[in-house]
């Protein structure tokens, strides 16, 4: 296919060789994970400047606003200011908190984010490492975050943080159920958990064409259930800023706060390639069978290109969340929960099941 | 009620309120002792009906501070204005009326707080704008803060 | 049943809400033309505030440097927050009377709120608003302002 | 910590505890503290402490002529502004009773429905914030703007006018202000169609707003609790209509009134009487009688001695003026009755065993403006 243009498997092979050639096996390895870990720092660090600067004009935009255009052209480099500034920012001592854990929590929360994008496939052959488990190893490890905001609530010593980290807590545990059976019902389809296959499967259809309506129910709840993985949009009560000033985040300050900045955005980059990655066909071109011409147009269209896109609409749905709705109760969070998301998604998951025997999907 | 059966009404229940003049509401000055059962039969008899507080203010009238009721009745549109005096400017105290109108809680904290006069019964008789450690009542005729008032 | 038929009504009458609502934030995303942003330091030019916009008090003064204000302190009684003092002199006319003029019209911005009483009260029209509105300064002292221009004079046929 | 909370010991329970909402906190609007107890989530008791904005404004009154008392309230309820002035300048003509030419009461009418508006798009914006819906500020500001701008043209400021005097008015009305009102009102028909679609409508909205804080008839009227809230409750307590003044006699109105009496009845209220204003605005600002802009003054105002009470409808809730005076030309009493400050005593009675999110909300539907609860 004409994609293989834009394969990226051979040039690291390509680089895997030479440096086996060149080095003992042992320091061939340590390099080529320095290599990855820098890659990856890299882009992290720009993606979560690049987020946070789109969603700071996307919500401008939706208000009437302009938003940040004072720093560079269009204000591009207001981010990075901010980021400067934190960076300078004194990091406050907390009388009473548990300096340890204070100190621990926002590296838990960066580093658990940090370990989920590596199982991502930017493009054909551009991942970092290709589980046979990877949709499992994604949705294990983002949800570790968890334990740096609960660390970070109760380490403060202040009690809207802990509230904020109770609520985080009960709000987690909850919709990791709804994320992981979602994804489920996917599997079910695919009928493998390695991403590399997932999104190959998907060069004749995307999944939420193929999977017909049960499909399009689990991308929505996956949709409503990772804005509340993250802590984002109408579910944002762990740090919901009228009533907890902040949340569990209320004491800290400077590089440590940008943490945890960073690290809800990552959590929002995340989630939303996951779902462009399972639901939306990934790197995938976008094909309709029986028109060769128009899927050879697509086709030509790099991949990175195609993913970029999915994540970047997803990401921009989220962000809309975000800016109309209200923020929802404790209570009613977890009603939704578990009164009509979980039970729709077994129904759904049978449904899927059922589709996938009966050789129904496309 | 019209307000001259209005005023006989209330001077049927004290015969010892004085009716002072005004063109808005039927006003007395009433003794600070029977206040508390004015208040009283103002409220629950069904032909008064006074069941809003409209206002509650303190006044210091220079020899004497008291306090201002007015009251009105949601459902029968009649008001009355009430009055409480006392000389005895160094300890003030009246009943209060909290527990009848809930709206003169805070008022009541209000005037004590800006004209020391203390309500018993009160539940709650703390200052309500100041810090609990001010001295003075600012709103008295007498009070003078040299720091704080700039005379102009 | 009807339980169950609740449930579902539920679950669709709250998406469609939801998509209400996201339309209107929606379409405001894809209407750039409705956005109200006003960016100050570089509209500076074309900013035109009202006529009647109180920003600062000014003492208009015509083309000879002369004024209207017969120095007679009426705004400074008038205002509340005593951010006026008028000083008066007296001076000697050449026919022997003693007449009142206006020594300094000291005006304090700092603790002015714009009520506006002085231009109201002035007998004599020698008050008025000025249109600008950028007041910062570092130091608190230059909001004090003598408002008549030195060397002026007053109008003549003002009493 | 017991000094600084001020509180007797005993009333801790077990599993309870206190934190400090305000006087810095985003959903007080102001300077306002409540000490809330807490049992997990759900809010024990709210104790308002207030007065980290008292700035004496009726010892302040104690000194100043009646001219000059205007600007300071002002200062109270800074969103309805003219609407307190209003209730000074009736007060003193009706002392000295003096008739003030009709054109003043139409264009005072006009401008107080004008700032009614204003100021509910304020609470309305600042109530889906409260609520998570950041949106909401933006759009409410925006409106809001517009009759920032008509007020601009006319009176020279935005916030605080001081434009009623007694008698009548500091200045007549720009020529601009008929035709940028009617402008307005075309406007913001349209736009309190999208108040309705982001919000009201909202499923979330709704879940979070109905039910929460039920104020009964009984205990509005017992707490004093007047103004949209009341009305809310089902009590039928507009100053308008019972107490006319203005041209209020005049014009066509509904009083809004709802039976509900909770956090949503509230926001629904407050819509209505938007509507309500805007249908108000139009029957009279095309029939604006030509005049003068004021009654003839004596320019010291001395108000013969007795006592004097005046009420109007401000945009929280009746404001009531006690003033009592001696002859002179200041007063010996200028006692407030705001709205904001009689309507907080209720918070505590319909905010327990609600959500502390409920408590927020509950706070922003009960519009308080804080510097209105200090003076």
């Amino acid at each position: 296919m004409a994609f293989n243009i834009y394969d990226f498997t051979s040039f690291n092979q390509s680089i895997d060789e030479a440096l086996y050639e060149w080095l003992p096996p042992f320091w061939a390895l340590i390099v080529e994970m320095t290599i990855i870990g820098l890659v990856f720092l890299l882009a992290y660090a720009i993606v979560g400047l690049l987020l946070v600067y789109a969603e700071r004009k996307v919500c401008a935009f939706m208000q009437n606003r302009i938003g940040p255009n004072r720093v560079g052209p269009y204000g591009i480099f207001q981010t990075i200011a901010d980021f400067i500034k934190l960076l300078m920012k004194e990091l406050v001592y907390i009388k009473n908190s548990d300096k340890l854990l204070f100190n621990i929590a926002p590296f838990i929360v960066i580093i658990a984010s940090f370990m989920a994008i590596a199982a991502i496939p930017f493009a054909k052959g551009l991942h970092a490492i290709d589980f046979d488990i990877g949709i499992m190893y994604v949705v294990a490890v983002s949800s570790l975050g968890v334990v740096g905001v609960l660390l970070a609530g109760w380490s403060s010593n202040n009690k809207y943080s802990l509230i904020g980290a109770m609520r985080s807590g009960a709000q987690i545990i909850s919709y990791e159920l709804s994320v992981g059976l979602s994804l489920l019902t996917i599997i079910v389809l695919a009928g493998s958990m390695q991403f590399s296959q997932v999104v190959e499967m998907q060069s004749t259809g995307w999944f939420i064409f193929k999977g017909h309506i049960p499909a399009v129910i689990a991308f929505i709840v996956f949709l409503i259930a990772s804005t509340a993985e993250t802590n984002r949009g109408p579910f944002d009560l762990a740090e919901a800023e009228s009533e907890l000033t902040a949340g569990f985040h209320t004491e800290y300050s400077g590089i440590k706060f940008a943490f945890f900045f960073l690290a809800e955005y990552m959590n929002m980059f995340i989630v939303a390639s996951i779902a462009a990655t399972v639901f939306l066909g990934g790197w995938m071109p976008f094909h309709i069978s029986g028109l060769e011409g128009f899927n050879h147009v697509m086709d030509f269209i790099p991949p990175f290109v195609w993913y970029i896109g999915k994540t970047a609409f997803i990401i921009w749905l989220m962000m809309l969340f975000k800016w109309t709705f209200p923020r929802l109760r404790i209570d009613q969070l977890l009603n939704l929960e578990w009164k009509y998301l979980l039970p729709i998604n077994l129904v759904n998951i049978l449904i899927m099941a059922f589709i996938v025997l009966m050789g129904w999907h496309f | 009620m019209e307000a001259e059966k209005l005023i006989e009404k209330i001077l049927e229940i004290v015969p010892e309120a004085q009716l002072e003049e005004n063109k808005q509401f039927p006003t007395f000055l009433v003794p600070s002792g029977k206040f508390k059962s004015l208040a009283v039969k103002l409220k629950e008899e069904k032909e008064l009906d006074f069941d809003y507080l409209f206002c509650l203010t303190g006044v210091d009238w220079g020899t004497e501070v008291g306090v201002v009721y007015h009251f009105t009745s949601s459902f029968l549109n009649h008001s009355v204005e009430l009055k409480v005096k006392t000389e005895n400017r160094e300890n003030p105290e009246f009943d209060t009326v909290a527990d009848l109108w809930k709206a003169a809680e805070f008022f009541e904290r209000e005037v004590w707080d800006l004209f020391g006069i203390r309500f018993t019964g009160h539940p709650d008789m703390r200052r309500i704008f100041l810090e609990e450690n001010w001295v003075g009542y600012p709103m008295r005729k007498d009070y003078t803060d040299e720091v704080n008032i700039v005379e102009l | 049943m009807n339980s169950i038929y609740t449930y579902f009504a539920d679950i669709f009458r709250g998406v469609k809400s939801l998509l209400i609502g996201m339309s209107v934030t929606g379409r405001y995303f894809f209407s750039p033309g409705q956005i109200v942003t006003q960016q100050y330091p570089e509209n500076r030019k074309k900013l035109k505030m009202f006529d009647r916009f109180k920003g600062d008090l000014m003492m208009p003064h015509d083309a000879n440097n002369q004024h209207r204000c017969t120095g007679c302190g009426i705004c400074e009684t008038n205002c509340p927050n005593g951010s006026i003092e008028v000083i008066s002199d007296r001076i000697e006319l050449p026919d022997g009377k003693k007449k009142r003029i206006i020594g300094k019209h000291i005006y304090h911005l700092s603790m002015c709120t714009f009520c506006s009483l002085c231009v109201k009260t002035c007998p004599s029209e020698a008050l008025a608003w000025d249109q600008t509105f950028e007041h910062a300064v570092f130091d608190r002292a230059k909001l004090t302002k003598i408002l008549n221009k030195p060397g002026s004079s007053i109008i003549k046929d003002i009493e | 910590m017991k000094e600084i909370i001020n509180l007797p010991v005993q009333s801790i329970e077990e599993e309870e505890y206190h934190i400090n909402m305000g006087p810095q906190h985003p959903s007080t609007h102001g300077v306002l503290r409540l000490v809330v107890t807490l049992q997990g989530e759900t809010v024990k008791k709210v104790q308002p402490h207030c007065g980290y904005i008292h700035r004496g404004i009726e010892k302040m009154c104690e000194k100043d002529t009646y001219q000059q008392i205007i600007h300071l309230t002002d200062r109270m309820d800074y969103l309805s502004a003219h609407i307190n002035n209003h209730a000074v300048c009736l007060l003193v003509e009706g002392a000295l009773e003096v008739e003030v030419p009709e054109r003043v009461k139409y264009i005072r009418t006009i401008i107080d429905e004008l700032n009614r508006i204003a100021s509910h798009q304020l609470w309305w914006c600042s109530f889906g914030m409260d609520l998570g819906g950041l949106t909401c500020f933006f759009y409410g500001l925006r409106d809001r703007e517009r009759i920032l701008d008509i007020f601009e043209e006319s009176f020279g400021s935005r916030l605080l006018h001081s434009y009623y005097t007694p008698g009548g008015l500091m200045q007549d009305i720009h020529p601009n202000f008929q035709k940028r009102t009617k402008d307005f009102i075309k406007y913001f028909r349209k736009k309190i169609k999208d108040y309705d679609r982001i919000l009201s409508g909202n499923v979330i909205f709704e879940n979070r707003s109905k039910g929460i804080g039920v104020m009964s008839k009984e205990v509005a009227i017992n707490y004093g609790v007047t103004g949209p809230s009341g009305r809310a409750s089902g009590w039928v307590c507009d100053i308008r209509k019972k107490f006319p003044y203005g041209v209020y006699d005049k014009v066509d109105f509904k009083e809004v009134f709802r039976t509900d009496g909770d956090t949503y009845g509230r926001y629904m209220a407050r819509l209505d009487e938007m509507r309500e204003s805007m249908k108000i605005i139009e029957q009279l600002i095309d029939n604006i009688p030509e005049g003068d802009y004021s009654a003839k003054m004596k320019p010291i105002i001395k108000l013969p001695a007795g006592e004097y009470y005046q009420r109007v409808e401000s945009a929280r809730g009746e404001l009531g003026i006690y003033c009592i005076s001696d002859g002179n030309k200041t007063p010996v009493r200028f006692k407030f009755r705001t709205p904001s400050f009689v309507n907080l005593g209720v918070l505590d009675k319909i905010s327990r065993d609600m959500k502390i999110a409920d408590l927020v909300a509950i706070g922003a539907s009960l519009d308080l403006v804080i510097p209105d609860i200090d003076r």
